[in-house]
């Protein structure tokens, strides 16, 4: 690996990121998977780095699903977007910040279309009118949550409680950065550092001490692919997919695996349950699974929020191995407390994987 | 053609001094003609002084350029010269150099050549990224004797060429086919294969153009004396593994079928593409320029050494890719189209 | 007539008594294996042939003919005739007359083996009779044809060229010593019976011979050595006999009348296979017939070095040349004892081992038949695999069938299987044999009456191998001749008659013995004219499928050696009948090839 | 193990660093020509059996150095070795011996006895 040729890759794909003043919109399926993520990211952004974000009750989904599952038309697809876009212009912004990565890629499409078919864009803005009267203009700016984290890494490394090092050997934590598909693979230099090696989540992993590993199927899509997994009969491809990516790194052994996209994490955190069960193979050490996190909650982590107030006991995969690396203080009793000490369930303990 | 008298005043500038501008001013020498090479760089030959052997006889490129130079001799060379600007002055043209002297001349000769596409470029190859990747250039500097690190002391058991490197490829802005490529990877195949006799070679390529003079015998000898693996599939994506070895994915489209393997060593064939720092002087001369970046001959059939403006002419790669014969035959070609344009003024 | 000798012995008679024994017991237990295995059924319908008078007289006229006048041989060169027969002829001559002498005069000496053979050194005045003395004059006639023929061995030895071969086989050591010896025996029983021709009496050559050695050496004490010589020559002869090429002579004594029977090759080295390559003279005219022996390197390929090798047991060398070959069957038919080299390929193609065997079990007959058994016509006409690769082939003979005006449907319009030859070419007759079938059930199914071929491969399998009760198995070339003969077709008048030269495809000439209907016809449409080389001896176009190793380059040289010998009398157009002979003739002849089918369409009118 | 109506599938990529290509390999030894195709699918086209089989010495010769000998084996037992192939090779393959050589050389290299 000859690192600074990537360095100089890197520099070919920088982004302008503006400084401030965003709409934020969040992701379906987020909420529920990572709950910690998009209120901490809000949260780091405006108290911590005293930004103004704003979202709206109103925002709904993209129609990133349903357009990828060929179940709307991209015509659809592109006024659900312009409604988005009608909601941000109504609320006085013009730079988009996307929670989500199929959301992003959607937003980013859909202006790409604009620019190459103007006629597109005017039946939208005549179907937006006709489904809900109302009017929009495109924002100026769009980007992913990711993006801005990637801008801020600097601010949140000042801030670290944590560092990702082995606290025992002061080694940098292997660390395997995954993509979302739709980040920037359609649209490369919409994404920070490119479609080939991006950076994003490299940068953001490097700045907080860590090292990344770039292993043969580092460019392979999670899993998800949404008609992979969608129809259920499809599911084993969905897994196959998984599966090489980890037959792929498992040699590097990594620490974590960190991710900018709502299905990635969710994927490659819930597979390797189903890997596990289907083929007795765990991924990390002493029979525990490799811990997948998402931006916000490793740059909480490095904050020093608290790993149970970030949501980590959502995650199939147990993450108090990659803590007693860094050395985190976190409580094993509170795991299954959720907010103000309520009792969730105990999930019961999968077969194989090693939960606890 | 009979030597003039009169050609003894006439100076013909020859902007470039690869091996096309070197073979025009050797014929121009012989007509009796006082020809100028401009050279940019410090020494002339252009690409083929890097060469190591041609095909398809396997001969020394040293020797043919070596030649050229001691048959040119007689003609000024003027080396790390530029041109700054260039213009005409009734009948000649004027050139104002970079070393502050001004050149009038009869005729102009564009022997500006190509470039070799910048393999880092094709991110996806990993060139200057993955430790392992080279292109067919640094191979030949490597059979000249220039050591490689990826290479020297190696143990090397698996080697790949991939073709059409930035040729063949509208996304890397060049549609055109670099016309050598082929029969080179096939050529550099072979010599690896002398170098490494136990290794496996696999070359990827969209199409083999082999339509030169003993080109398919080349390639008939690769895959039966050499064992040289074809497959007809370019190469998607490269990676590298943790023992450092390169990891090529591509599709095996005569199987149907995704294939992957690793290398030891991945060769990237580079394609020929326009030289871009002509097209300055060439917009100040007002030549055409062809969709693909090399200058427009008059027409492709008839006159492709001649420009649409009397008295530039043309030789070699400059209007697109060639092979050393072609050049060679173009050169004289133009030296013989300039003697004719000269004389009848 | 006096017996000279009391006890009609003499020790110099041992070395050919010891012979005789040797080679009879020889010959004797190498009968009884051939015969031992044979399969069961051949070797009942040996016994019965032995006593069918048809047979046993076509035996003993074949034996005749072939093996002591060697009439093939005459017909093919008379030099070579003539040495053959004179020294068979002759010598079978002498050993008759040798037995009608002692049985004239000393009918008491007949159980002695070597006495009618050494019966000049044991009689004085053998000569005083009347009868005596033409029996001495005819045996001093054939001794002289006999040196008359060895004189011809001895030039042919050292300048085969002058008597007409341009290659013949290098003879072994044994084979040497057993030609030397040959060559010793008959002037040696010339000097013996010279040096006693004083006592026993003699003719015309040894008397005179006789009192001229007489004038030089007037002793007798030189008679027991030359009679010693003469004997010991005989008992080398014998017993080197059957490890030389001279062990064809007894071997294909054996062969006529097993072939007579009836008895075909059946297993690549047993029976009748082992018969057919020890009857091998040796004598190499299969190498100048041999097509392939136009490239130097194939030279040892021909059936006279596989019939060598067989005797060897040189397993590399016998399969090399077995699939080398390219079936073309003119070996055999320049063969003077008739050595099947094809069918000897075939069955040693059959005897490898295979990893895989072939499954046709995927093939639906009943579908590829329906149509067939729907349209039922009579005529069913198969172009087989290599005239879908000629479609001017079909498309000429389905004009020529519809001008005819004939019912007739294509039985593989779009390709369909194989005939199976090219299996059982290749030794794969278990497979052929499933191929055959399915084509059986589909041409049953149609409901002709006749099935037509272009392809003579494909007819040489369907009329040898299948079964195919009440369908008439025909050939284009026969059927368009039978067409014109019926005034079905018109030839068309033209101003300058086309000149066409015909090349008999292997197949169908040596193969099917098909030469002249296809004469006929294009005698019947234009000027026919005979390359110098035809019918049995017309030469492979070096295409064949029967050669399995034989490479596309190393073919070139056979077929532009075939073109040399058709365009030799400048013919406007060759014509063949196969497909594959103008495939390969096409790809290097300076003239148009055409099918026999093309030229009946564009030289008939409708 | 748990039933989850879906199971991992193996990948479809053909692993050059896995192949076992030893019966190729063996055949180079008995048929040098095999490394001269080009695959241009001539004999594929022409195919006598391939109609009922798939049958394809392009196929076989590709399957042989992909690691797809069942396949292999599959099409070979299809064929009628009619000789069509072998004429319209333009690289003059001699695909007849070329096939009887594969069939005397089973699943691993190993030969048929003879």
């Amino acid at each position: 690996m000859i690192y600074k040729g990537k360095q100089k890759i890197w520099s070919d794909y920088q982004k302008e990121i503006p400084d401030d003043h965003w709409f934020y919109v969040r992701s379906c399926i987020r909420q529920s998977f990572f709950p910690g993520s998009e209120r901490y990211f809000l949260g780091i952004c405006r108290d911590m780095l005293g930004k103004d974000i704003h979202e709206t009750e109103h925002h709904t989904t993209c129609g990133g699903i349903a357009y990828h599952s060929d179940t709307i038309p991209q015509e659809t697809a592109m006024t659900i977007v312009a409604r988005q876009f009608a909601l941000m212009t109504e609320a006085g912004y013009k730079n988009l910040v996307a929670s989500c990565i199929t959301s992003f890629g959607n937003y980013t499409e859909t202006l790409e279309t604009w620019r190459e078919f103007p006629e597109l864009e005017a039946r939208i803005r005549e179907n937006l009118w006709k489904a809900c009267r109302r009017e929009f203009e495109k924002p100026e700016y769009v980007a992913h949550a990711s993006d801005l984290v990637y801008k801020f890494r600097g601010e949140i490394a000042e801030r670290a409680k944590y560092h990702l090092v082995d606290k025992e050997t002061g080694e940098p934590l292997r660390i395997v950065e995954h993509i979302g598909c739709h980040y920037s693979k359609m649209f490369p230099h919409k994404g920070v550092g490119g479609a080939e090696y991006p950076c994003v989540l490299s940068g953001m992993a490097e700045a907080w001490g860590g090292k990344v590993i770039d292993y043969p199927e580092r460019r392979h899509c999670c899993g998800f692919g949404f008609r992979q997994y969608l129809v259920q009969a499809n599911r084993g491809y969905s897994v196959s997919n998984t599966h090489k990516k980890f037959e792929s790194m498992e040699p590097y052994h990594p620490d974590v695996i960190i991710t900018n996209c709502p299905g990635c994490p969710y994927f490659l955190d819930r597979w390797q349950y189903v890997i596990a069960e289907q083929t007795g193979k765990t991924y990390g050490r002493n029979g525990f699974g490799i811990p997948v996190l998402t931006y916000e909650e490793l740059a909480g982590l490095v904050l020093g929020i608290d790993p149970w107030d970030l949501g980590l006991q959502i995650h199939q995969v147990a993450v108090e191995p990659l803590l007693d690396k860094i050395g985190i203080e976190y409580d094993p009793a509170k795991k299954y407390l959720g907010l103000n000490e309520k009792e969730i369930m105990k999930p019961g303990l999968p077969h194989v994987l090693r939960c606890c | 053609m009979k030597k003039n008298k009169n050609n003894a005043n006439q100076h013909v500038a020859i902007i470039g001094g690869g091996i096309a501008g070197l073979e025009a001013a050797r014929a121009l020498l012989g007509l009796g003609y006082r020809p100028v090479i401009i050279e940019k760089s410090d020494r002339t030959g252009g690409h083929v002084a890097d060469w190591h052997r041609l095909f398809p006889d396997m001969s020394p490129a040293k020797d043919i350029v070596e030649r050229l130079r001691r048959e040119t001799e007689g003609a000024r060379t003027l080396l790390q010269t530029e041109i700054y600007a260039a213009g005409r002055l009734g009948n000649d043209y004027t050139l104002t150099l970079s070393d502050g002297n001004t050149l009038r001349a009869g005729a102009v000769l564009f022997s500006t050549g190509f470039d070799l596409f910048e393999a880092a470029k094709k991110e996806e190859y990993g060139y200057g990224i993955y430790d392992q990747v080279m292109t067919n250039a640094d191979l030949e500097r490597w059979f000249n004797g220039g050591g490689d690190k990826r290479l020297d002391g190696k143990e090397i058991r698996r080697i790949g060429f991939v073709h059409c490197v930035g040729s063949r490829d509208v996304k890397a802005g060049n549609a055109q086919c670099s016309k050598v490529c082929c029969i080179t990877a096939i050529k550099q195949a072979i010599e690896m294969k002398e170098k490494f006799p136990d290794a496996e070679i696999w070359c990827f390529y969209m199409d083999l153009r082999l339509f030169g003079k003993k080109y398919e015998d080349f390639y008939i000898g690769a895959q039966r004396d050499y064992g040289i693996h074809f497959i007809r599939g370019r190469v998607s994506e490269v990676s590298e593994n943790i023992e450092g070895r390169v990891i090529v994915k591509a599709e095996d489209t005569l199987a149907g079928k995704p294939v992957k393997v690793s290398l030891d060593v991945l060769v990237l064939m580079s394609g020929m593409v326009c030289n871009r720092q002509v097209h300055g002087l060439a917009c100040q001369l007002s030549l055409g320029v062809d969709e693909d970046g090399f200058l427009k001959s008059r027409d492709n059939i008839a006159s492709i050494t001649e420009s649409d403006n009397r008295g530039i002419f043309y030789a070699g790669a400059v209007t697109g890719p060639k092979t050393v014969p072609e050049t060679l035959a173009e050169a004289r070609s133009a030296a013989l189209s300039i003697h004719a344009y000269l004389s009848a003024q | 007539m006096i017996e000279r000798i009391p006890g009609a012995f003499h020790p110099f008679v041992l070395p050919f008594v010891i012979g005789m024994v040797f080679v009879l017991a020889w010959c004797l237990a190498g009968m009884l294996r051939i015969l031992f295995e044979l399969p069961r059924e051949d070797r009942r319908k040996f016994f019965v042939s032995l006593i069918t008078p048809r047979i046993l007289w076509k035996d003993i006229k074949d034996i005749f003919l072939n093996c002591l006048i060697h009439v093939r041989l005459w017909k093919r060169n008379k030099v070579l005739g003539y040495m053959h027969s004179s020294i068979a002829f002759g010598w079978f001559m002498l050993i008759l007359l040798g037995h009608v002498e002692v049985f004239l005069f000393l009918p008491h000496r007949v159980r002695f083996l070597y006495y009618p053979i050494f019966f000049n050194f044991f009689v004085a005045e053998a000569d005083a009779t009347i009868q005596g003395e033409v029996l001495m004059f005819l045996m001093d006639l054939f001794l002289l044809l006999i040196l008359s023929g060895i004189v011809i061995a001895i030039i042919k030895r050292f300048r085969s060229r002058i008597v007409g071969m341009r290659r013949t086989t290098r003879a072994n050591a044994l084979d040497t010593v057993g030609l030397y010896a040959l060559w010793a025996i008959f002037p040696l029983r010339l000097l013996a019976e010279t040096f006693t021709a004083h006592i026993s009496g003699g003719s015309f050559l040894t008397e005179p011979a006789g009192q001229l050695f007489h004038r030089f050496i007037s002793n007798d004490m030189h008679i027991l050595p030359t009679w010693w010589a003469y004997s010991i020559a005989l008992g080398i002869f014998m017993v080197v006999l059957p490890f030389t090429r001279y062990m064809h002579i007894p071997t294909e004594m054996l062969l006529i009348p097993m072939r007579n029977a009836g008895i075909r090759i059946r297993s690549a080295r047993k029976g009748f296979a082992r018969l057919e390559y020890f009857s091998c003279p040796g004598c190499g005219v299969c190498i100048d017939a041999c097509p392939m022996s136009v490239r130097k390197e194939n030279l040892k390929d021909c059936t006279v070095y596989l019939n060598r090798q067989l005797r060897r047991k040189n397993e590399p060398r016998i399969e090399e040349i077995s699939d080398k070959c390219l079936l073309c069957g003119k070996c055999t038919a320049v063969c003077q004892v008739g050595v099947e080299g094809p069918e000897l390929r075939m069955a040693l193609r059959g005897e490898r081992k295979y990893a895989l065997t072939p499954d046709y079990g995927r093939i639906e007959t009943s579908a590829l038949s329906a149509p067939l058994a729907e349209r039922k016509a009579k005529v069913l006409y198969y172009a087989g695999c290599m005239s879908q690769l000629t479609p001017s082939i079909r498309k000429a003979t389905a004009a020529v069938l519809d001008r005819a005006g004939i019912d007739w449907q294509p039985m593989d319009p779009d390709g369909r299987l194989c005939c199976g030859r090219p299996l059982l070419t290749a030794g794969r007759t278990d497979a052929a044999r499933e191929l055959m079938a399915k084509n059986r059930e589909i041409i049953l199914a149609s409901g002709c009456d006749t099935l037509l071929l272009t392809c003579p491969i494909c007819y040489r399998v369907f009329l040898e191998d299948y079964d195919l009760p009440g369908i008439r198995v025909v050939h284009h070339s026969v059927f368009f001749q039978e067409l014109l003969r019926d005034g079905k077709l018109t030839p068309k008048n033209t101003p300058v008659e086309p000149r066409f030269v015909y090349h008999d495809p292997c197949e169908l000439g040596r193969g099917c013995g098909i030469y002249e209907p296809p004469r006929e016809t294009l005698d019947a449409l234009g000027t026919l004219l005979e390359a110098p080389k035809n019918r049995q001896e017309s030469i492979c176009c070096g295409g064949s499928l029967g050669s399995l190793s034989l490479s596309f380059e190393k073919r070139k040289d056979i077929t532009l050696g075939a073109l040399g010998n058709l365009t030799a009398a400048r013919p406007d157009t060759i014509v063949t009948a196969c497909p594959l002979c103008l495939n390969t003739f096409a790809r290097y002849a300076d003239r148009p090839v055409k099918d026999l089918a093309q030229v009946v369409l564009e030289n008939t009118t409708d | 193990m748990m039933e989850f109506g879906f199971s991992l599938s193996p990948s479809s990529a053909v692993d050059l660093d896995k192949v076992d290509t030893s019966r190729f390999d063996r055949l180079v030894e008995m048929e040098p020509q095999a490394r001269i195709c080009i695959g241009c699918g001539s004999c594929s086209a022409t195919c006598t059996a391939e109609p009922y089989s798939g049958m394809s010495v392009r196929k076989v010769l590709l399957g042989l150095q992909r690691g797809r000998d069942a396949e292999v084996d599959r099409m070979l037992a299809a064929c009628m070795l009619c000789g069509k192939c072998t004429m319209v090779c333009p690289r003059g393959i001699n695909t007849r011996h070329l096939i009887l050589s594969l069939c005397r050389i089973s699943g691993k290299g190993k030969e048929g006895k003879a």
